[in-house]
């Protein structure tokens, strides 16, 4: 017998998964399409320039930075870009959606190495940069409201305040309304429907893991419940409230769990999760922002590497409490 | 009256701690290798923590160690470096100022690869790998290894596989030596860079070696006879030139049939000359 | 009470001394490479800084204002600093090795970090009681402590990283700090004095 | 090189080769503290530069009579000395520019940079050498400063010259949205964290 | 008990139903035979040169003792067939190195030993007998690991064993060969087994099959019916159920702790043609000298589940299958898990060989390896419980003190990260590197 050319030779395991760093991400941009789908439905075709603009400028930063003419490569710059759109407001003029795309990607992602070493959420680096750079942009009273099935709206034109900037009004919202999306938020925010649909398919794939959607979101509601300012009768009612308003949703189930920023460990998944939620209530209920997602998010992605630190998992077998 | 009481203040204070540390000198006296000391004493001691130590006594002890360059001192800047080496100064001025020079000139084309490695992309692990996938169990296999110990750049694996030694960058520190799994690299005096070398480390007998590689010793001894000088010698089928007898008559160049003997200065100096010895051979030595 | 517990939370998270005033850079750069040397660091930070707010307030207010001499402020305190730092690191060395061992070696660059002058001045300048005056010194800190500790956990993967060849080091290091800053944003306008 | 001239090498050492900020990364705290506008950058660069060059200056004449055990001390004493004094002639005559660099001015005295110096250099060299010296590291030190500043003043303010609305130039007319973050804290590690990158690169390409 | 499962594990693609269904072939003798010296873990084999003369051109029958070792964790090695002795000296092993090793031309008379004889009925024998009757015929672990069998028949005396675990779990993909042993050779797994829990004094004896070979538990099961202290427990089927502590886990609820063997827990495990070989060699008195292995893959002309002599070369046992195709981009020795891609197919089937597989592009997946994107699924499949990207990583800057921190020594290279790590990092070749690194320095 005669073997032709050489064999290849390598350490086992011989046969691998089919799955890749590409095809997760397209799993998460199949997450994130339910979403996108609302935002353009609720905030008209600003919505979808808003996000073709970001994606694109995302991919083109990545692909420069790493002079590669593949544009799409493992579709991480494509999440990125995604996720910064779904975290904007609906009149954001363009120029600040180029400038938030590729900051996300070069001072978020590229300046650590790229993908795999970045520190914290890209998209969420270029959202803060953009919240501290144009505040008024990003954060003020006045939002667009949402115009259902008015493509050709333009959003910069109606406005409403945010939920959040004004609790005490959330009232003329009813949750129901809140929980489709049809409030005043920015872009991806507000549907939290959606944002479970998309969510549910991660879990189902096994993408992301619970705890940490679980901790924070759980999180985020005891806290509403016990501070969030009983603006509703029943006090279950504000828990509820703080979970779908804002960005809890999109932060919970897209953000805080990006693999890359977050803890390895399943006991340090909860620890974040947990974390994120007590940052964002607290910013939340006694800072001047409305809004403290992005920046709980940020903050625990910084103690990620001591929370993997501390939450070396017990091994099978182990003692507990070993020496 | 105000520029007493600024004169009193001052003085007052200084001389309350003056005395205090100087009692607490005293009492609390702790005994210190003298040469920490007189390495402290010439460092800056701002205590700025530049060098990544805790201070200008941890970043002495350091040096008295050898963990760290004596250059580590950062504002100090090189005046202070050389004080210090001057402070430790006697092994470094003993020492001869090395290159590196990789013993192995089987580079993709002429040595053959015996199966297809997929993994790990290093030369230790590949190595051990059912003995490397090149047929020659004793030729480099050009993962980088040295590359990554080199804490100056100073090697790069070239086009063909095989690292080159870029001979500026070069200190001769030899930490590329220890991590080669197989000893291909040798530190040897700079001086002029003269001698010629066999630029081979196989042991085989001379049959394998040419079917797995067609510029590798096969220990015909036509070079150890031809030497004028007698510097070549046979080591366990390899042929090794002594470059301290070396006289550079190169009559051994000619009559080596896989042409594995080149002088050392057409060893490639860095990572431009990309061609291997024959193409850099032109090259005058200085 | 109140004011205290507002002046701690502020020092430690809205004002956090180095990612919001810039005071003790330098060693935050260059001690943060190693968890274990943070962590050591952060001790000796903490304690010194309160004994330093506490000895330059007193002498301040009790022995340079009667005098009418607050012009010698930075002489007075970056001596009286220095010579803190160098008795207590005498002090410990002889007394206690281990402790040094953990916490005295990194009493020395102290001295120069201007963290510790920094309290010392702002302390006198925002007009702090005694008591405000070391929960100040305290908060500030600690917040130190905080920054230095988290950069240390982010260096000790960025070491991992492949991060690009002219960005190594410091430039990534203080990228990273200003993210970890702009996370800090978050708190901004929480609680004011 | 250093054969040429020592007065030249002294100088260039500070600019470039061992630039402060640049190459040693020291007194980064009024680097990052001082640089909204490009005007304090200045204005704390040639502070810290009269301070350094006049501290290098008298240790250098002294250097014969301070005993080597207490030398830091009274180094620091030097330095603290002149550092009071810079703090009051700007107090006295740039009002507004003390009022700006603020805690930073006394904390002059803690900077590395000029430690370092009185230690590495004035202590060993000449009166003269160590003047060019301080000159040297004063040019690199405020070289640097100005170079932050007026990045982050451009992008964070849009003007130059400010923050005093008369001196003040718009330099993208009324309708530019500054970049703030520039003006803030994260900005100020950020925009110092690439011009680190952008100089190491520089340097690289011209091999120094 | 019921089904309960071990923590992570994945869920390749399988690929059993190529030879599942086929019965074992039986391979005509071969040629020639190559017999290393090494099979097994532990002290390996010396010639028996002085005293039986085994030399070149000694003649030798099937069954005759080769080599040996008076070490207590070694087997020794027989002649798997009868001829001439035409080679000693190094060749190469399916292990990567190269191995003494004994060749015989076959004389095409098979004539065995006159020494081989049936050792009687298992009422007769006594503990100490069947332990010398297994170490005799050179048995040991064929599930792969070739652990030697009487080593884990000899207990220590604080140790009391009351569980003997068959495992015929068989979690790799693509091999069958066990499979077919429990259909086929049921009533001698069963017999092995009662001689094994002779052998330790054991009370109860399991026998583990995963679900996905009804076939198997149905043909086990009716045969066990009769006795009493024997049961056969279903697995869920997840790779690596077949590992000694998932296993004994998911049987028997007990945990073996960290760094130690099942004895700590009273049990001992093997493998189904670990209890047929001691089944032969009580009955029959043979020594192990074949042994069942699957061929397959999409390489393989004709996949098969092949009855094969040891010693025989693995290009031999290939072209019995039809040959491979000349897509094969690898040819590797046991599954594809865990086993060992071959530089050549010119290799001697041992003891250990449970596979042979040649696999194209259509089952290996070849990509190059990206950075770490810390999805922690290698953390959630890990059965141990590991981190294997912390290890991975820690082990490739050379930290190895953290990657001991991290518990690297407890992993047992199952490649359940490598296999659903979507970066394609080739993680359990960095643990292995960290693991020898840290066995280096304890050494020291």
């Amino acid at each position: 017998m005669v073997i032709n050319g050489k064999l290849i030779v390598s350490s086992s395991p011989h046969i691998r998964s089919v799955e890749s760093v590409q095809s997760v991400m397209v799993d998460v941009l199949i997450a994130l399409f339910p979403a996108a789908l609302m935002a353009v439905l609720l905030f008209g075709y600003r919505a979808l320039l808003t996000m073709v603009i970001a994606i694109a400028v995302a991919m083109l930063a990545e692909a420069i930075w790493r002079r590669k003419s593949d544009i799409f490569s493992d579709g991480s710059a494509a999440v990125t870009g995604l996720l910064l759109a779904l975290a904007l407001p609906a009149a954001v003029p363009w120029w600040l959606v180029v400038v938030g795309s590729a900051s996300a990607i070069i001072i978020g992602k590229q300046v650590f190495g790229g993908i795999g070493y970045n520190i914290f959420n890209p998209a969420l680096v270029g959202r803060a940069i953009l919240v501290v750079s144009w505040g008024g942009h990003m954060a003020g009273d006045i939002w667009p409201s949402p115009q259902p099935f008015a493509f050709g709206y333009d959003a910069a034109v109606v406005t409403g305040a945010t939920v959040l900037a004004a609790p005490e009004k959330a009232v003329t919202f009813s949750l129901p309304e809140m929980f489709i999306g049809n409030i005043p938020g920015c872009l991806g925010e507000t549907s939290a429907l959606a944002l479970l649909i998309g969510g549910f398919w991660l879990v189902y794939k096994g993408h992301i893991d619970y705890r940490i959607p679980g901790g924070f979101i759980g999180t985020v509601f005891i806290l509403g419940v016990l501070f969030g300012g009983g603006f509703y009768a029943n006090i279950f009612m504000t828990g509820l409230f703080h979970v779908v308003a804002g960005g809890v949703m999109i932060g919970a189930i897209y953000m805080a769990t990006d693999f890359v920023t977050t803890p390895v460990t399943p006991a340090g998944r909860l620890i974040f999760g947990i974390g994120c939620g007590l940052i964002t209530m607290l910013i939340r209920l006694w800072g001047i922002l409305p809004e403290g997602v992005t920046f709980a998010i940020l903050l625990m992605n910084a103690v990620t590497p001591i929370i993997d630190n501390f939450t070396i998992p017990q091994r099978f077998g182990g003692v507990k409490k070993s020496a | 009256m105000q520029i007493i009481y600024a004169i009193i203040a001052l003085g007052l204070i200084g001389l309350v701690f003056g005395i205090l540390l100087s009692l607490a000198a005293k009492v609390f006296a702790v005994k210190v290798d003298p040469r920490v000391d007189k390495v402290k004493d010439s460092l800056p001691g701002a205590n700025c923590g530049a060098c990544g130590y805790a201070g200008c006594s941890q970043f002495a002890e350091a040096v008295v160690r050898g963990e760290v360059n004596p250059s580590g001192c950062i504002p100090g800047g090189t005046e202070t470096a050389k004080a210090l080496a001057a402070e430790l100064g006697i092994d470094f001025a003993e020492t001869e100022p090395l290159v590196a020079t990789v013993f192995c000139i089987g580079d993709n084309e002429k040595a053959a690869d015996r199966f297809i490695y997929e993994g790990v992309k290093n030369c230790a692990v590949a190595g051990r790998f059912y003995g490397g996938f090149k047929a020659c169990t004793y030729g480099c296999l050009g993962l980088g290894d040295c590359a990554r110990a080199c804490p100056f750049e100073a090697i790069e694996i070239g086009p063909h596989g095989l690292p080159v030694v870029d001979q500026e960058a070069c200190t001769g520190c030899g930490l590329c030596v220890n991590a080669c799994p197989r000893d291909l690299i040798k530190t040897l005096p700079r001086r002029s860079n003269q001698g010629h070398l066999v630029l081979c480390s196989s042991h085989d007998r001379g049959k394998s070696v040419s079917k797995v590689c067609s510029v590798g010793c096969i220990a015909c001894r036509a070079c150890v006879k031809i030497c004028p000088q007698e510097a070549i010698e046979m080591d366990d089928k390899l042929a090794v030139i002594d470059i301290d007898k070396c006289d550079d008559c190169g009559k051994c160049v000619p009559v080596c049939p896989p042409v594995t003997i080149y002088p050392r200065t057409a060893i490639p100096k860095k990572l431009a000359d990309i061609e291997h010895p024959a193409a850099a051979a032109s090259e005058d030595g200085s | 009470m109140e004011r205290l517990l507002s002046i701690i939370f502020i020092y430690i998270l809205v004002e956090n001394f180095v990612l919001q005033r810039f005071f003790g850079i330098c060693p935050f750069l260059g001690v943060s490479r190693k968890m274990e040397t943070a962590v050591g660091m952060s001790m000796a930070v903490i304690f010194v800084m309160s004994m330093a707010t506490l000895v330059t307030w007193l002498l301040y207010t009790f022995v340079l204002i009667p005098l009418n001499l607050e012009y010698l402020q930075i002489v007075t305190f970056i001596l009286v600093i220095a010579s803190l730092v160098q008795l207590v690191e005498t002090t410990l060395r002889k007394i206690s090795p281990t402790l040094y061992q953990g916490l005295g070696i990194f009493l020395p660059l102290i001295t120069t970090n201007c963290a510790i002058m920094a309290v010392a001045l702002l302390a006198v300048r925002e007009e702090f009681a005694f008591i405000e005056a070391v929960v100040f010194g305290i908060a500030a800190s600690i917040g130190f402590s905080l920054a230095l500790v988290i950069m240390a956990g982010i260096r000790e993967r960025l070491e991992l990283a492949d991060v690009p060849e002219v960005l190594k080091g410091s430039a990534v290091t203080l990228i990273t700090a200003g993210i970890l800053s702009l996370a800090f944003q978050g708190f901004r306008g929480m609680l004011t004095l | 090189m250093a054969e040429h001239n020592p007065y030249v090498d002294d100088l260039s050492r500070g600019i470039i080769r061992e630039n402060p900020v640049f190459r040693l990364l020291l007194g980064m705290c009024p680097v990052l503290g001082v640089t909204a506008y490009f005007i304090n950058g200045l204005g704390m660069g040639l502070a810290t530069t009269a301070v350094v060059i006049a501290s290098n200056v008298v240790i250098a004449s002294l250097k014969n009579y301070i005993p080597a055990q207490v030398r830091i001390p009274c180094f620091i004493v030097v330095i603290a000395t002149f550092v009071t004094i810079v703090e009051m002639v700007l107090q006295a005559f740039q009002p507004a520019l003390y009022e700006a660099l603020g805690v930073f001015v006394p904390l002059i005295v803690v900077n590395c940079v000029i430690l370092g110096r009185a230690e590495a250099f004035a202590s060993k060299k000449p009166v003269l050498r160590s003047l060019v010296d301080g000159v040297g590291v004063g040019i690199g030190f405020t070289l640097a400063l100005g170079i932050l500043a007026l990045v982050r003043e451009i992008a964070g303010q849009g003007t130059i010259m400010g923050p005093d609305p008369e001196s003040a130039i718009l330099l993208f007319g009324e309708g530019f949205e500054p970049m703030g973050l520039f003006g803030q804290p994260p900005g100020a590690f950020i925009a110092l964290g690439l011009l680190l990158g952008f100089a190491n690169m520089l340097f690289k390409k011209l091999n120094i | 008990m019921a089904k309960f499962s071990f923590r992570g594990g994945v869920h390749p693609v399988y690929s059993k139903e190529i030879t599942s269904t086929l019965a074992i072939v039986k391979m005509p003798l071969p040629q020639k035979v190559v017999v290393p010296m090494q099979q097994h873990i532990g002290a390996p084999c010396e010639l028996l040169a002085d005293v039986e003369k085994i030399e070149k051109g000694t003649e030798v029958k099937a069954g005759q003792k080769l080599g040996d070792n008076k070490g207590f964790v070694s087997a020794p090695v027989h002649a798997p067939i009868s001829g001439t002795v035409v080679d000693i000296g190094p060749y190469n092993h399916p292990l990567g190195m190269k191995i003494n090793a004994v060749t015989i031309e076959s004389d095409g008379h098979d004539e065995w030993d006159e020494n081989i004889k049936p050792a009687g009925s298992l009422e007769d024998l006594s503990a100490d007998d069947i332990r010398k009757i297994v170490r005799e015929a050179g048995i040991v672990g064929l599930g792969g690991a070739t652990f030697p069998a009487h080593v884990k028949l000899s207990p220590p005396e604080d140790k009391p064993i009351d569980v003997v675990i068959i495992n015929g779990a068989e979690c790799e993909p693509y091999l069958t060969a066990d499979h077919r042993v429990m259909l086929e050779k049921t009533e001698e797994i069963v017999f092995g087994l009662k001689a094994m829990m002779k052998a330790l004094g054991a009370s109860e004896g399991i026998i583990g099959i995963e679900d996905n070979k009804p076939d198997a538990h149905k043909q086990v099961e009716s045969m066990v019916a009769e006795e009493e202290n024997i049961r056969v427990c279903t697995l869920p089927t997840k790779y690596p159920q077949g590992a000694e502590k998932m296993l004994i886990y998911v049987t028997t609820g007990r945990v073996v702790p960290a760094g130690a063997l099942p004895m700590e827990v009273g049990i001992v495990n093997h493998n189904v043609g670990t209890a047929v070989a001691i089944t032969q060699a009580i009955r029959e008195g043979k020594p192990l000298v074949e042994r069942v292995l699957t061929v397959t893959g999409s390489g393989v002309a004709k996949p098969a589940n092949v009855q094969a002599r040891l010693g025989t070369l693995a290009s031999e046992v290939l072209d019995f299958c039809g040959g491979i195709s000349e897509s094969t981009l690898k040819v590797v020795v046991g599954g594809p898990m865990m086993g060992l891609a071959q530089p050549s197919a010119d290799i001697p089937v041992i003891k250990g060989t449970s596979g042979i597989l040649a696999l194209t592009d259509e089952d290996v997946y070849l990509a190059e390896s990206s950075p770490c994107i810390r999805c922690a699924k290698c953390v959630s499949v890990c059965p141990m419980n590991l981190m294997p990207t912390s290890i991975a990583q820690a082990s490739e800057h050379g930290d190895y003190r953290r990657a001991e921190k991290l518990y690297a020594l407890d992993c047992f290279e199952c490649g359940c990260c490598s296999y659903i790590c979507p970066s394609k990092i080739p993680l359990v070749q960095w643990i292995r590197i960290g693991k020898n690194e840290i066995m280096k320095r304890k050494n020291k």
